[in-house]
């Protein structure tokens, strides 16, 4: 589902914040990111989604090189991507329900649709009685929470997500991962990148470790989840 | 903390086209909607952006109109080709009158016309420079007179009949009536220029006012739209709610112009009807009409959303997300 | 990683005056150079705000240009009260000259001229309307004249001298010439009121102008002035930076100002000579000289920096942390 | 140093963030504040610095009665303090060098001495040669530690950070802890909300615990730190 082919990426401060970096991920498969701060974790992630492209190697998602992905794909790209952004991203003027509504709006969902989507997406997270707050007037952890929702309302086939649980604290982190896995069972491939190892070694899926922008002990052990 | 159900339903479904068209529809009307809500919210920032609009449209529209009265006055003075022909001051009245007919019945000449000379003076005094002159006069200087409308527009024939006419004994001279018009022509000439600047100058200005307006309102949104494009929304997706903004202002300003246009009108025309008066005339300022008005806000309302599309076109692409 | 100093430094010392004097100075010259090199640093963006803000500052300039003109020409024409006297049609021009010898020796005139009738036509030629009727003209109409002036400028003795002239046997008529300048104050005061009208159109468009761009401003600043806020900035500080930026706005539109009503006076002189030159008249436009236009920029920084005050103390209150 | 007496915060929605809150912290003490997302750590963090005024009780800080603070002595007020935010809060358009000199600046410091303590905060948290970089162009957690730097380079009497590791790895969150401890030897108080159990009962310092907006537990075990 998701492939990496000797990929390097350079920022402009010639800084090389991933360094031939290879690795596969199946169809359906949960897999952990973990590394130092700046190793390069988030960088993979954007890589994926087309937020920066890679300097060198290939980037395969679902059977696509994401070369060949022109500006005017990307939306159509992200669409199919769920995404939990280590700074949240919230829209701050907007309610709760509007920001976990927004994916399923840019697909042009019914009106009924989304209402019932919204819903059930705020459940999972335990935030459905903060449906009509703003974003601002969440704590932290729950402003995490609505990212997470609005990650999976439009069920996408791929999740990604960065530090999902940094805000949160060790029941609630395990209860979030839960979720991912339950996800990763009804067919989504989830890659999530995380600084909890812990948490993340107690849940037995492949972890990725990357050191300094490199691939450090590409894990095999594959869960049994 | 519910479980995801387990059916094949994780993977985005396509919507049908059918249900995509109502979506879309739904967007336009909630964008619509939400920014018009956004720019009545604050209502006191809204009303400068309009009022600064407003004035940027109004002043052109003034001046149209200005030009637009000046034109119908100078209509009224561009009369045809007229020779004045001043008698001989011993003829009385009943000559004139004679004479008046026997030039009446020439070929070239379409209409004559007796002019007393008491009637010479009062038309003198219309003529606004020697209004006073004359108004100061115990006595009439003037002698009887002609006028004469030569059948002819051609400036050779009004000469040769200009001529023709100088030659009876009865006239003192002909007066042939056209060097005033260049004098009026080339004053014309210097407003038009003025104007010309002037409008030239408050177009670009209201381009511009729109520009700014949209550039500020993309920028103030910039967390707003890059987080749009990051779930996926496509360009017409953050496009359409700044359209909708730059309509809204757009339309406003249009509004806000036609009132101001209308309110200069009502504080002008009582002191140009009194100016007329003086004159004898009874020429009344020109406003803008009910059609005038709408357009002007349509005019508005589009420029609005062409500047908005500039502003758009310019500063969308610039804000990627990081 | 090192650990931080085992002194007691760790409070926050207070700094001595002087280096807090230093430190304000400093933070002054920072606030300046960074506003502007932001200003700079969107060049086609602040060239609109400048744009904009110079158009909405050369019109009222330029009207105000267009009225000193105006005021030019008519205190040309506002010579003292005169009195024009119509000889018989019989008196011979050495009649005429002892008659004006002898009213000029009347205790209550100044002076009396001759005005052989050949210079009065001439003169009356000079007066635009009615050149061309003059210019038909075959024979001279007019009479002799006696241009009077009386010593005293007072409406009623000018009346009575004016009764006591006509009374005389050699005179037809005499003219008191001052209802011509009432009815060029009339049209003045049109032009006036519709310059007023204009101008504070256009000083409010500057003020809105330069509140609206200010308070967009404000708003695009929204996060940095929250965390400058957090972190213990006071107003002053936070406002610093955002006066600096109006400043720039300011100088700027007033010396693009400058420019727009310095080429707008080029473009129009040689029309305005022209038209000046068919009335006999050597009036050329007058510009903006180099004072007045420093003062403009001067006056657009003061508007700029009152702008940014206003919108400031309007707007910064309600950004407050969350 | 800081001291609370039945402390209760009520936000607009009628949410009780704070009920009758009491404790009090020595100075140069260092404390935990712990408790599940949503417990009210970032309710009490921001009523120590005035970003909310409390519904009923008394807050002192300093001696300072905060009720008897009015507006613009705010100002003066947060100089005196230095926070490390849960969402950073980094000037997003300037340099990392800029974002730390902030609080320098704002004091009215010398050209030469905001240069000498910015350098040096910055080596504090690891980040020196990335003095000139954008923010943006920062990890997760680089932008923390920036913050970080940011908290302490005006060396406050007050330190209060809240989640400061919520996006570090477990080595670098030692570290950063071991600083927090290292200031609060040399004279500052230090108040920190995590989220991170193993590490800060590994402290031995004092642990407030927030329930549902209540103190539970009001936690004496002085650390030997
Ligand atoms: N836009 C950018 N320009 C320049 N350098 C960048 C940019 N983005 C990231 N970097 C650098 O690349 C390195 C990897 O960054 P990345 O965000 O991928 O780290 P990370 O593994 O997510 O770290 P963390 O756990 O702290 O979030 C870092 O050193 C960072 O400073
Ligand atoms: N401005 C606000 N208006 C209304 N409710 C608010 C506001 N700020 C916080 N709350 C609510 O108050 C409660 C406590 O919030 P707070 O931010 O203090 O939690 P927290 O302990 O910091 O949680 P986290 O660990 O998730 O950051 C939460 O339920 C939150 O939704
Ligand atoms: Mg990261
Ligand atoms: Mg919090």
């Amino acid at each position: 589902m998701i492939q990496f082919e000797r990929v390097s990426k350079r920022y402009d401060n010639s800084h090389d914040a991933l360094k031939e970096v290879s690795f596969d991920i199946a169809p359906e498969e949960l897999v952990f990111l973990t590394g130092h701060s700046g190793a390069g974790k988030s960088t993979l992630l954007r890589l994926i989604m087309l937020m920066e492209r890679p300097s060198r190697g290939r980037v395969v998602v679902n059977g696509q090189d994401l070369a060949s992905c022109g500006r005017r794909a990307i939306p159509r790209h992200r669409q199919s991507i769920g995404v939990v952004f280590q700074n949240h991203k919230l829209l701050m003027g907007r309610s709760v329900y509007d920001n976990v509504a927004l994916p399923l709006q840019i697909a042009g969902f019914e009106h009924r649709d989304i209402d019932r989507r919204v819903s059930a997406a705020l459940d999972k997270v335990g935030l459905l009685h903060r449906e009509q707050a703003m974003p601002m007037s969440l704590s932290g952890g729950e402003q995490q929470r609505v990212g997470i929702a609005r990650a999976v309302v439009r069920r996408p086939s791929i999740l990604l997500a960065d530090e999902p649980t940094g805000n949160l604290d060790p029941e609630l982190s395990a209860e979030i991962m839960k979720l991912f896995v339950d996800f990763s069972r009804v067919g989504v491939t989830v890659l999530i990148a995380s600084h909890d190892l812990a948490l993340i070694s107690r849940l037995r899926h492949r972890i990725l470790t990357l050191r300094d922008g490199r691939l450090v002990a590409p894990g095999t052990a594959r869960g049994n989840a | 903390m519910a479980t995801p159900k387990r059916s094949k339903g994780a993977r985005p479904r396509r919507q049908s086209l059918l249900a995509r068209w109502r979506g879309w529809q739904h967007h336009h009307g909630q964008s619509a909607a939400e920014s018009l809500a956004k720019v009545l919210g604050q209502p006191l920032g809204s009303l400068l952006t309009w009022l600064v609009m407003g004035i940027a449209l109004a002043l052109p529209t003034g001046l149209w109109l200005m030009l637009d009265n000046l034109a119908a006055v100078s209509r009224n003075l561009d009369s045809p080709a007229q020779l004045t022909v001043f008698l001989d001051a011993a003829m009385d009245a009943g000559g004139a009158t004679e004479l008046a007919r026997s030039v009446g019945g020439r070929d070239d000449v379409f209409s004559s016309q007796f002019l007393d000379r008491d009637q010479a003076l009062a038309s003198f005094v219309a003529d606004a420079a020697m209004a006073d002159l004359a108004a100061g006069l115990d006595e009439n200087p003037l002698p009887h007179q002609l006028i004469v409308t030569p059948r002819s527009e051609d400036p050779e024939a009004v000469a040769r009949l200009s001529a023709e006419l100088a030659a009876l004994a009865e006239v003192e001279s002909v007066l042939v009536d056209t060097a005033w018009l260049q004098r009026l022509e080339r004053l014309m000439r210097l407003g038009r220029r003025a104007v010309q600047i002037l409008g030239a100058l408050l177009l670009l200005a209201v381009v511009l006012v729109l520009g700014n307006t949209i550039r500020l309102a993309i920028e103030g949104r910039r967390d707003e739209i890059v987080i749009i494009k990051l779930v996926g929304g496509t360009d017409a997706f953050v496009r359409r709610p700044l359209l909708y903004t730059g309509l809204w202002f757009g339309l406003g300003g249009g509004i806000v112009a036609a009132l101001l246009v209308t309110a200069g009108t009502l504080l002008l025309s009582p002191l140009v009807r009194d100016l007329a008066a003086t004159y004898g005339s009874n020429f009344t300022l020109r406003g803008l009409g009910v059609i005038d008005s709408l357009q002007l806000v349509l005019l508005g309302a589009v420029l609005g959303l062409a500047g908005a599309w500039l502003a758009v076109a310019r500063h969308l692409r610039a804000i990627e997300p990081r």
